[in-house]
């Protein structure tokens, strides 16, 4: 009876009680939804273009963020540290594709993702050999981006607003609504989805993989860069945030690995569902269980949409 | 080789310039470093000619038209020995895509749309690497309609759900979206309907008169093949065994007996074949 | 429905009616009645917006060589999707041996005796040519997880004695020189041969036949041909068949009907389908 | 000609479907199961316990995933979490019965982590490819956290870790802390060359083929009359027998306790990169796989300070620890452009080449 | 593990760290630290007693399986003892070290009751235990408040990483919750959740506690520090252990961190005699990977004290048994006789820099003392106020929790090693 009323009761009662509660709730799981699906974003990228499951994802974000640091440290102006460091990211999307992929052409999924496993491996090496492990600060006043909060009272509590997560948030948005553009109403963007298909198809029909590869993974490591910022303002810049990347997976997979709107709503799905489970069930069983929650809000929606609910049909016909 | 495999170039007669627009020579294939795929073939397209390749299943004609679009790379095949030339250009080293840029484009074994792409969505990457606008492209979208009507009535379904033929016109539409000045087709004829095999091979003799494209097409279709082709070769197990004007091919008695059947009175019910095997000639 | 004297085609193309006479030696072992295997009753099949089959009607005898022909994307393979389970119709009903099973799952349409061969060939690319043509003898073969796990008495016995009539089929089929290889590397015209042996390993009653010779040349063909004709007479096997080659389509089948745009056109005798105003319209073209 | 099978005739369909058709391969795989108990006896305490125990472990879990991925194509990360399971089993069983020999427990507690994996696979029928990683995912974490979060687990240890009490074989101890190595060895290696011979007969019969066919084209199998759900169900019981047998060795006869993160998600991609590197689909590739990828950091870790010293570089740990890193990367992405169907291909293609030594082809 | 290790005569110290992986940030300056100090008495003193101190790091990754690897590696070589520098490692290694005779010093991590030196004879865990930092914070907080009287209906939430590690302190702060009538509330963060608290807060701020005690690690540090500041909960309330004083964990929250605390058992800053010897024999002659100007920062200070405390059981050991080089069976006996006097620590140059500390066979851990650093905005700021652990309180238990632990694992070794106090 009394874990019944404490999860069919006493949630909905604290909700009423304490609405500031709520709506800072709501808006926790918003900001952490948006930022969700950005790291998202930057999967279903190349996922899209070349069916690759980039692993490498997560340490991406770091490695582009310490580059900005790092330039950051040697005294580069902020603004020239961001823009050296998408050059950086321009730079390691054209050796990925020279080194790792042209070479995998028209193999298997599973191998191109073992192999994006490789790079995670050598950028780890790489990126601590040239910045070392410290933590280091997101030089977040520099690039002009929003401190402090902004509070309002709400019956009887208040609610709290970060201007970063603001900040966040709106960027998010803008990089999100740009790539969606791009990549569904030009040229390209039909290209990346054949690539998809078939690469071998594509390669028949003339479709530049080298090129296309280039762009995209350059988008994902710039959408990477923008992840990076975000979450490193937020805590420190350390090779611990490559683990944030697990947090797109349940992301994915409940928005479809092929889909950009499907990477939004799945970040804010499980960003709000997650935070809300949390924060309003998770005291039943003693907290802790969003490391799984998510996965079970995903699974869930799958039984229903077997490709997630954006992803692209499987087709089965013979 | 056999002596019956002649330098072909001299031999064709060559519609318009003596240049041909591809030759190949003398090309070796090997899949995963060890199997030995093509022990030397050699052939050559006149510009604006018709050239057929012929032979049974596992001769190597895919293989061939691999070779020359450069897919063999994605297949862990390469060509480890010869050379192919492309409008006078040496061309082995070219990605399939600097190809398809040149004009020269395959139509794959096998349909391979792109499934999750609607059939208009399909033949529009066709035409990625143009560059000469919308309108252009458009124009060409309608005549590709035009030649299969039946993509039309499909025109917003995803190519994975159509039917094996629709599949088929979509990759040959697909390919003509390229404007190209050779089409490597293989295998065009399969799974359709007798009428729109006959519509494809009017469609190619079409292209090539108007346009002048060049086909080098690998058929099982012999009787078609022939019909249409200028010129053929016969492949058997990764050679050229025979070679020559396809109204001479047609008359051969080897090619008639093997790939064409008997035309008229003589020939047999499909129900009356029997279980035997003559040695071709070519081979002894 | 004489399929006694077969008529000739010059080839797929052409179509050139002749007035050749038959040959001789028409099947007589042939074992054929009158008794229905499937019925096919009113059957209509939508996707969305797409009506694939439209309120179609046929039987299939036992015995008998059935093909089903039709311009392309008429619903032809979606008509076997329906009779395997693939797909279930809309509307209608298809009845087998006398059952009629509305939500009947592929494997079970399997169990039940129906086997077929693919369009796209649908072969097990990863495995040998053996393995594939084993794997159509998973229905027979009984022995536990117990013993296939010690690999051991029974299981040996077993796997030996389907073994052997794999072999059987391989030597029929005649490719026995590619009994190790991997199918995913043969010519398609080959694969198109170890589809069929996979599905004859299963023993079927009722043979689901989707484009065999599409992709293969005359005397591929033939070859072909006849490993159908022996199927079906020597093991009683009853045969649908999808062809776009007339001539086959008309020498082997002793019945034939005609879809367009998912609705029957035709049906009849290889001699009355050719006749057919509306099927030379819509299929065959004109004859030249 | 070294690898000559010329003369080699198969007279009977038994000889045909040996596992080793070739004498050479018989011969060959008789040395190295020698071989392997001779290392018990002659080797160094250091190529035991860090090398070898653990390499025979993780290859154990490595089939077991390999039938899963390779064998059934149902891509699954969450191994680590089915190690667990096996694992927590043992260490429940072996304290609520320590009369009964921790063998016996290690090969049941296999059974409770085939009966969590049937349950997690149940969704497999209806989700396919990346999208099942996500059944599989929530099974991780869910697991993980109940290693973590229910005490009963791990009979309330303060330490929150589960430890490997006393017991013998024999008379001679095999888990706890006085169990040396070498008999430690010798049970992982009798058990791994058992349950590697069961595996064999497993995807070489019936039900292999099957979860072959449904692997390559599911649709074809069940149109050939394979049961897709009982085929995969059966694919995650076996797949998490292995691997929850494997958890469990891991824990009583290698590490002697764990704590829950042992079996976290790395643990689960480590043992799927063992395959993919060594070769889907290939028993040998499962054991060439977990060399790799096990050994293959070990030894850069010996060799490169050996390089780099004799050039007066003092190089600190992390340097080599970085370029360690580094090195392991560029291989793995190497041996993939070399040959992406693993080593297990590589191998073959080998052999291929030294049937028809010295001819090129 | 390079195999030349124990060509030159020696006493060779493998030191197990983490200078990768998501721990790193917190590893390398401990690394560092422990690194520096062994190399300054070589370089200062040629060693301890005339004998040279190998140093050879391990990279771990803080991973239990690379721990046990490294473990592996470096017992070829006859370690005088293993600094695991992981709870997880060290948990693996307790029931081994006998066996292997080779001494695990966890210094103030790993198991809590392995203070308890006649069940654990192999395993040190000074100067203090998880346990004793907990009853320390709540006699900070008392004190805070008042007295431990006025501890009574309020509200003390724990905000621990989700793993054995941050676990650890609960037993402690439950029975003293019951005793003084305070609530106690859970908080824990999942490993992959580290830098992403946002719910925990929100928990945190719907029940209001008092005061927090934090026990995380690593990334999870920082984060809490800026998420405290984000949710705008009073941050001089929140306590971190000693292993959440590094000082990027406070940095990471600028000047609004100012007031956070954390325990300690070693100084900060460079204002001790033994940090100028290290920058001498160490850092001028460009030894160290540690850049010069952080030397003073907490947790490469710790790694000092590390170093330490393993220097002196090494003296001890040969002070004993009378020989230079020594064993693991003889660091063993030298760790149980440890005895750090202030004396001995004017010596060292560390007055003020550590308490004095006094292990015996008894109790491994030694009940030192510990302090409560404050962060300025810029540094830790170090004062004198060096607490007693509530040792009445905390014995017991230990006493408890290891009889369980040796039950648990039946066949658990008697000790058999002899006393020399
Ligand atoms: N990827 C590959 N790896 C290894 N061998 C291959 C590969 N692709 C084709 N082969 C082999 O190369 C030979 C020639 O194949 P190819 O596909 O070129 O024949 P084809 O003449 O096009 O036959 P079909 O008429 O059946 O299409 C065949 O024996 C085939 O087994
Ligand atoms: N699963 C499906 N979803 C949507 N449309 C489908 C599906 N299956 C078949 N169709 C449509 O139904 C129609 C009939 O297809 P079907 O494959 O049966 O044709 P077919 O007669 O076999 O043609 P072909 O000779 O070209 O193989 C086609 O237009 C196809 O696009
Ligand atoms: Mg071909
Ligand atoms: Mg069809």
């Amino acid at each position: 009876m009394d874990l019944l009323s404490q999860i069919f009761v006493e949630p909905f009662a604290l909700m009423v009680e304490m609405p500031d509660l709520l709506v800072q709730t709501l808006w926790e799981g918003f900001v952490s939804g948006v930022l969700y699906a950005l790291i998202a974003l930057g999967f279903v990228l190349i996922f899209k273009a070349s069916g690759v499951f980039n692993f490498a994802q997560g340490i991406m974000v770091v490695f582009s963020a310490l580059t900005l640091v790092g330039f950051y440290a040697m005294g580069v102006p902020a603004i020239l540290a961001l823009v050296l460091a998408i050059g950086v990211m321009f730079v390691l999307a054209w050796t990925v594709e020279r080194v790792v992929l042209r070479p995998l052409v028209n193999q298997p999924d599973i191998i191109l993702f073992m192999a994006t496993f490789g790079l995670t491996y050598f950028l780890i090496g790489f990126g601590e050999l040239v910045f070392g492990g410290e933590p280091k600060q997101m030089i977040t006043d520099e690039l002009f981006l929003p401190t402090g909060a902004t509070e309002f009272d709400l019956g009887g509590g208040y609610v709290r607003i970060q201007h970063l997560d603001v900040a966040a948030a709106v960027i998010a948005s803008i990089m999100i609504a740009v790539l969606g553009v791009f990549f569904s109403k030009t040229r390209i963007g039909r290209a990346l989805r054949a690539v998809a298909d078939s690469h071998k198809a594509a390669l028949s029909v003339g479709i530049s993989l080298n090129q296309i590869w280039v762009i995209v993974w350059f988008a994902a490591g710039v959408v990477a860069l923008v992840t990076g910022i975000m979450w490193g303002a937020r805590s420190d810049v350390s090779f611990a945030l490559q683990i944030i990347a697990l947090k797109a997976l349940p992301v994915l997979i409940l928005g479809g690995f092929t889909s950009i709107p499907g990477a939004i709503v799945g970040g804010l799905i499980i960003g709000l569902g997650e935070k809300i489970g949390e924060f309003y069930w998770g005291p039943v069983v003693g907290g802790g269980i969003e490391t799984w929650f998510a996965y079970v809000i995903a699974l869930i929606f799958l039984l229903f949409r077997p490709q997630g609910l954006f992803g692209e049909k499987i087709i089965e016909r013979v | 080789m056999t002596a019956l495999a002649t330098p072909a170039s001299t031999e064709t007669p060559a519609p318009e310039a003596a240049a041909p627009i591809l030759s190949v020579n003398n090309i070796e294939v090997i899949y995963d470093h060890v199997i030995l795929v093509l022990k030397g073939v050699s052939l050559t397209v006149p510009k604006r000619g018709i050239v057929a390749i012929l032979g049974a299943n596992g001769a190597g004609k895919t293989t061939t038209l691999k070779a020359v679009s450069n897919l063999l790379r994605a297949e862990r095949g390469e060509v480890t020995k010869g050379s192919i030339e492309f409008d006078g250009n040496r061309i082995e080293k070219l990605s399939p895509n600097e190809l398809v840029r040149r004009g020269c484009i395959q139509v794959l074994e096998g349909r391979h749309c792109f499934g999750h792409l609607t059939i208009e969505e399909n033949l529009l990457t066709g035409a990625f690497t143009r560059r000469d606008g919308n309108a252009a492209i458009k124009e060409d979208m309608e005549k590709v309609y035009a030649y299969f009507p039946r993509l039309r009535e499909r025109k917003n379904s995803m190519a994975g759900y159509t039917s094996g033929g629709e599949q088929q016109m979509c990759a040959i539409g697909r390919a003509l979206m390229s404007r190209p000045k050779m089409i490597l087709l293989d295998e065009p004829s399969m799974g359709l309907a007798p009428q729109i095999v006959e519509e494809i091979f009017e469609i190619v003799k079409d292209l090539n008169a108007k346009e002048g494209v060049s086909f080098l097409l690998a058929e099982q279709n012999t009787n078609m093949a022939l019909r249409y082709a200028t010129y053929g070769y016969i492949l058997e197990t990764g050679r050229v065994v025979m070679d020559g004007d396809a109204k001479m091919l047609r008359e051969n008695e080897d090619v008639k007996e093997f790939y064409l059947g008997v035309s008229g009175a003589d020939r047999k019910s499909f129900r009356e074949v029997k279980s035997y095997k003559r040695r071709k000639r070519w081979l002894a | 429905m004489s399929a006694d004297h077969a008529h000739s085609f010059a080839a797929a193309d052409a179509l050139e009616e002749t007035a050749a006479p038959a040959g001789g030696g028409a099947p007589a072992a042939r074992a054929r009645s009158d008794e229905v295997l499937l019925s096919v009753e009113n059957v209509s099949l939508g996707f969305g917006g797409v009506k694939a089959l439209t309120d179609v009607s046929f039987d299939i005898r036992k015995g008998e060589i059935r093909a089903i022909i039709g311009p392309n994307g008429a619903g032809k393979t979606s008509m076997l999707n329906c009779i395997n389970g693939f797909y279930h119709p809309t509307e209608g009903r298809i009845t087998f041996k006398g059952q009629t099973r509305p939500k009947m799952r592929p494997h079970e349409a399997a169990a039940g005796g129906i086997a077929r061969t693919f369009q796209n060939v649908a072969l097990f690319k990863g495995m040998s040519t053996l393995d594939n043509i084993m794997t159509g003898r998973s229905l027979k073969m009984r022995t536990n997880v117990f013993w296939q796990l010690v690999r051991f008495g029974p299981a040996t016995r077993e796997e030996v004695e389907h073994r052997r009539k794999v072999e059987d089929i391989i030597d029929f089929l005649q490719i026995q020189h590619i009994r190790k290889t991997p199918v995913g590397k043969l010519p398609y015209g080959l694969q198109k041969r170890v589809e069929l042996g996979r599905a004859l390993a299963m023993e079927p009653e009722l043979l689901l036949l989707d484009e065999p010779m599409a992709g293969m040349n005359l005397e591929e063909k033939e070859d072909m041909s006849r490993f159908i004709l022996d199927v079906n007479q020597e093991f009683g096997t009853t045969i649908a068949l999808i062809e776009h080659d007339m001539g086959v389509v008309m020498d082997l089948s002793d019945r034939v009907v005609v879809l367009e745009y998912g609705r029957k056109i035709a049906d009849g005798t290889p001699d009355e389908v050719k006749a057919n105003q509306a099927v030379i319209d819509a299929y065959l073209g004109v004859p030249h | 000609m070294i690898y000559r099978e010329a003369g080699q005739y198969k007279t009977s369909y038994e000889a045909d479907r040996a596992v080793f058709p070739l004498r050479q391969d018989r011969i060959g795989i008789a040395l190295i199961i020698v071989a392997a108990y001779a290392a018990g006896v002659f080797g160094s305490d250091f190529l035991l316990q860090a090398v070898l125990i653990p390499f025979l472990i993780f290859s154990l879990a490595a089939i077991g995933l390999n039938i899963l991925v390779g064998y059934a194509g149902l891509l699954s990360l969450g191994t680590g979490a089915f190690m667990g399971v096996g694992a927590y089993a043992c260490y429940k069983l072996m304290t609520a019965f320590p009369e009964v020999n921790v063998v016996v427990w290690i090969l049941m507690s296999g059974f409770f982590s085939a009966a969590v994996g049937v349950f997690f696979g149940l969704p497999s029928l209806r989700i396919k490819g990346f999208y099942l990683a996500v059944a599989t995912l929530a099974a991780q974490f869910f697991l993980q956290w109940s290693f973590n979060r229910i005490p009963w687990l791990y009979n309330y240890n303060i330490s929150g870790a589960i430890e490997a009490p006393l017991s013998t074989l024999f008379g001679v101890p095999i888990t706890g802390a006085t169990a040396t190595s070498e008999a430690r060895y010798f049970v992982v290696l009798t058990l791994v060359i058992g349950l590697t011979w069961l595996a064999s007969n497993l995807v070489h019969g019936r039900i292999g083929r099957q979860w072959m066919a449904i692997r390559d084209m599911d649709i074809a199998a069940e149109l050939i009359g394979i049961r897709p759900l009982t085929a995969k169900l059966m694919a995650f019981a076996c797949s998490s027998y292995f691997v929850g047998v494997a958890g469990a060795m891991m824990v009583f006869l290698w590490y002697g306790g764990a704590e829950y993160n042992v079996f976290n998600i790395d643990q689960s991609f480590f043992i799927l990169f063992m395959i993919i590197i060594g070769g889907l689909g290939s028993l040998i590739g499962s054991f060439m796989g977990a060399a790799l990828i096990f050994m293959l950091p070990i030894g850069l870790g010996i060799v490169l300070p050996a390089i780099t010293e004799p050039f007066g570089l003092t190089v600190g740990a992390a340097t080599i620890e970085h370029l360690r890193f580094m090195i392991v990367g560029a291989l793995i992405i190497f041996f993939l452009i070399v040959e992406p169907h693993g080593l297990a291909r590589l191998w073959q293609i080998g052999k291929q080449k030294l049937r028809v030594w010295p001819f090129p082809y | 593990a390079p195999a030349s290790a124990q060509t030159e005569e020696g006493i060779y110290v493998p030191l197990l760290t983490y200078r990768t992986g998501a721990f790193a940030g917190s590893g390398i300056p401990i690394a560092d630290g422990m690194h520096d100090y062994l190399t300054m008495l070589n370089e200062r003193d040629g060693g301890i007693g005339g004998v040279r101190i190998i140093v050879e790091e391990c990279e771990t990754g803080y991973d239990t399986k690379r721990g046990v690897e490294c473990y592996e590696s470096v017992r070829a070589n006859d370690p005088v003892m293993v600094n695991p520098y992981s709870t997880g490692i060290t948990l693996q290694l307790i029931p081994r070290a006998a066996v292997d005779k080779v001494p695990v010093l966890s210094m103030a991590y790993g198991l809590s009751a392995s203070a308890d030196g006649e069940t654990f004879p192999w395993v040190f865990n000074p100067p203090v235990t998880y346990w004793d930092g907990a009853s320390v914070f709540v006699k900070h907080i008392a004190e805070r408040e008042g007295g431990f009287e006025n501890l009574a209906g309020k509200t003390v939430g724990l905000l621990h990483l989700d793993a054995p590690y941050g676990r650890e302190p609960i037993p402690v702060l439950e029975a003293l919750a019951e005793e003084h009538g305070f609530e106690l509330k859970l908080y824990p963060v999942a490993a992959q959740d580290m830098q992403n608290q946002g719910s925990v807060w929100l928990n945190i701020r719907r029940d209001r506690p008092d005061y927090i005690y934090l026990q995380g690690w690593g990334a999870m540090n920082p984060t809490a520090v800026r998420e405290a500041i984000r949710t705008g909960f009073p941050i001089e309330n929140m306590i971190g252990v000693w292993w959440a004083g590094g000082d990027e964990d406070a940095r990471a929250g600028g000047a609004d961190a100012a007031g956070y605390k954390a325990l300690s058992f070693n100084g900060a800053g460079a204002d001790f005699p033994v940090m100028q010897d290290i920058i001498t024999h160490v850092h001028d002659k460009g030894l160290s990977q540690f850049p010069r100007e952080r030397v003073g920062d907490m947790l490469y200070n710790r790694g000092i004290y590390n170093s330490m405390l393993i220097a002196e059981a090494i003296r001890t050991a040969q002070e004993i048994t009378g020989k230079d080089v020594v064993t693991g069976e003889d660091v063993r006996r030298g760790l149980e006789n440890l005895n750090v006097s202030e004396e001995r620590l004017a010596e060292m140059g560390m007055t003020g820099f550590a308490a004095p500390l006094n292990v015996t066979c008894e109790n491994h851990s030694g009940n030192h003392q510990v302090f409560v650093a404050e962060w300025d905005g810029e540094k830790w700021t170090v004062g004198q106020d060096w607490t007693e652990p509530m040792t009445d309180r905390v014995r017991p238990l230990i006493l408890a929790a290891a009889q369980e632990y040796a039950s648990a694992n039946a066949g658990w070794p008697m000790r058999t090693e002899t006393c020399d106090n």
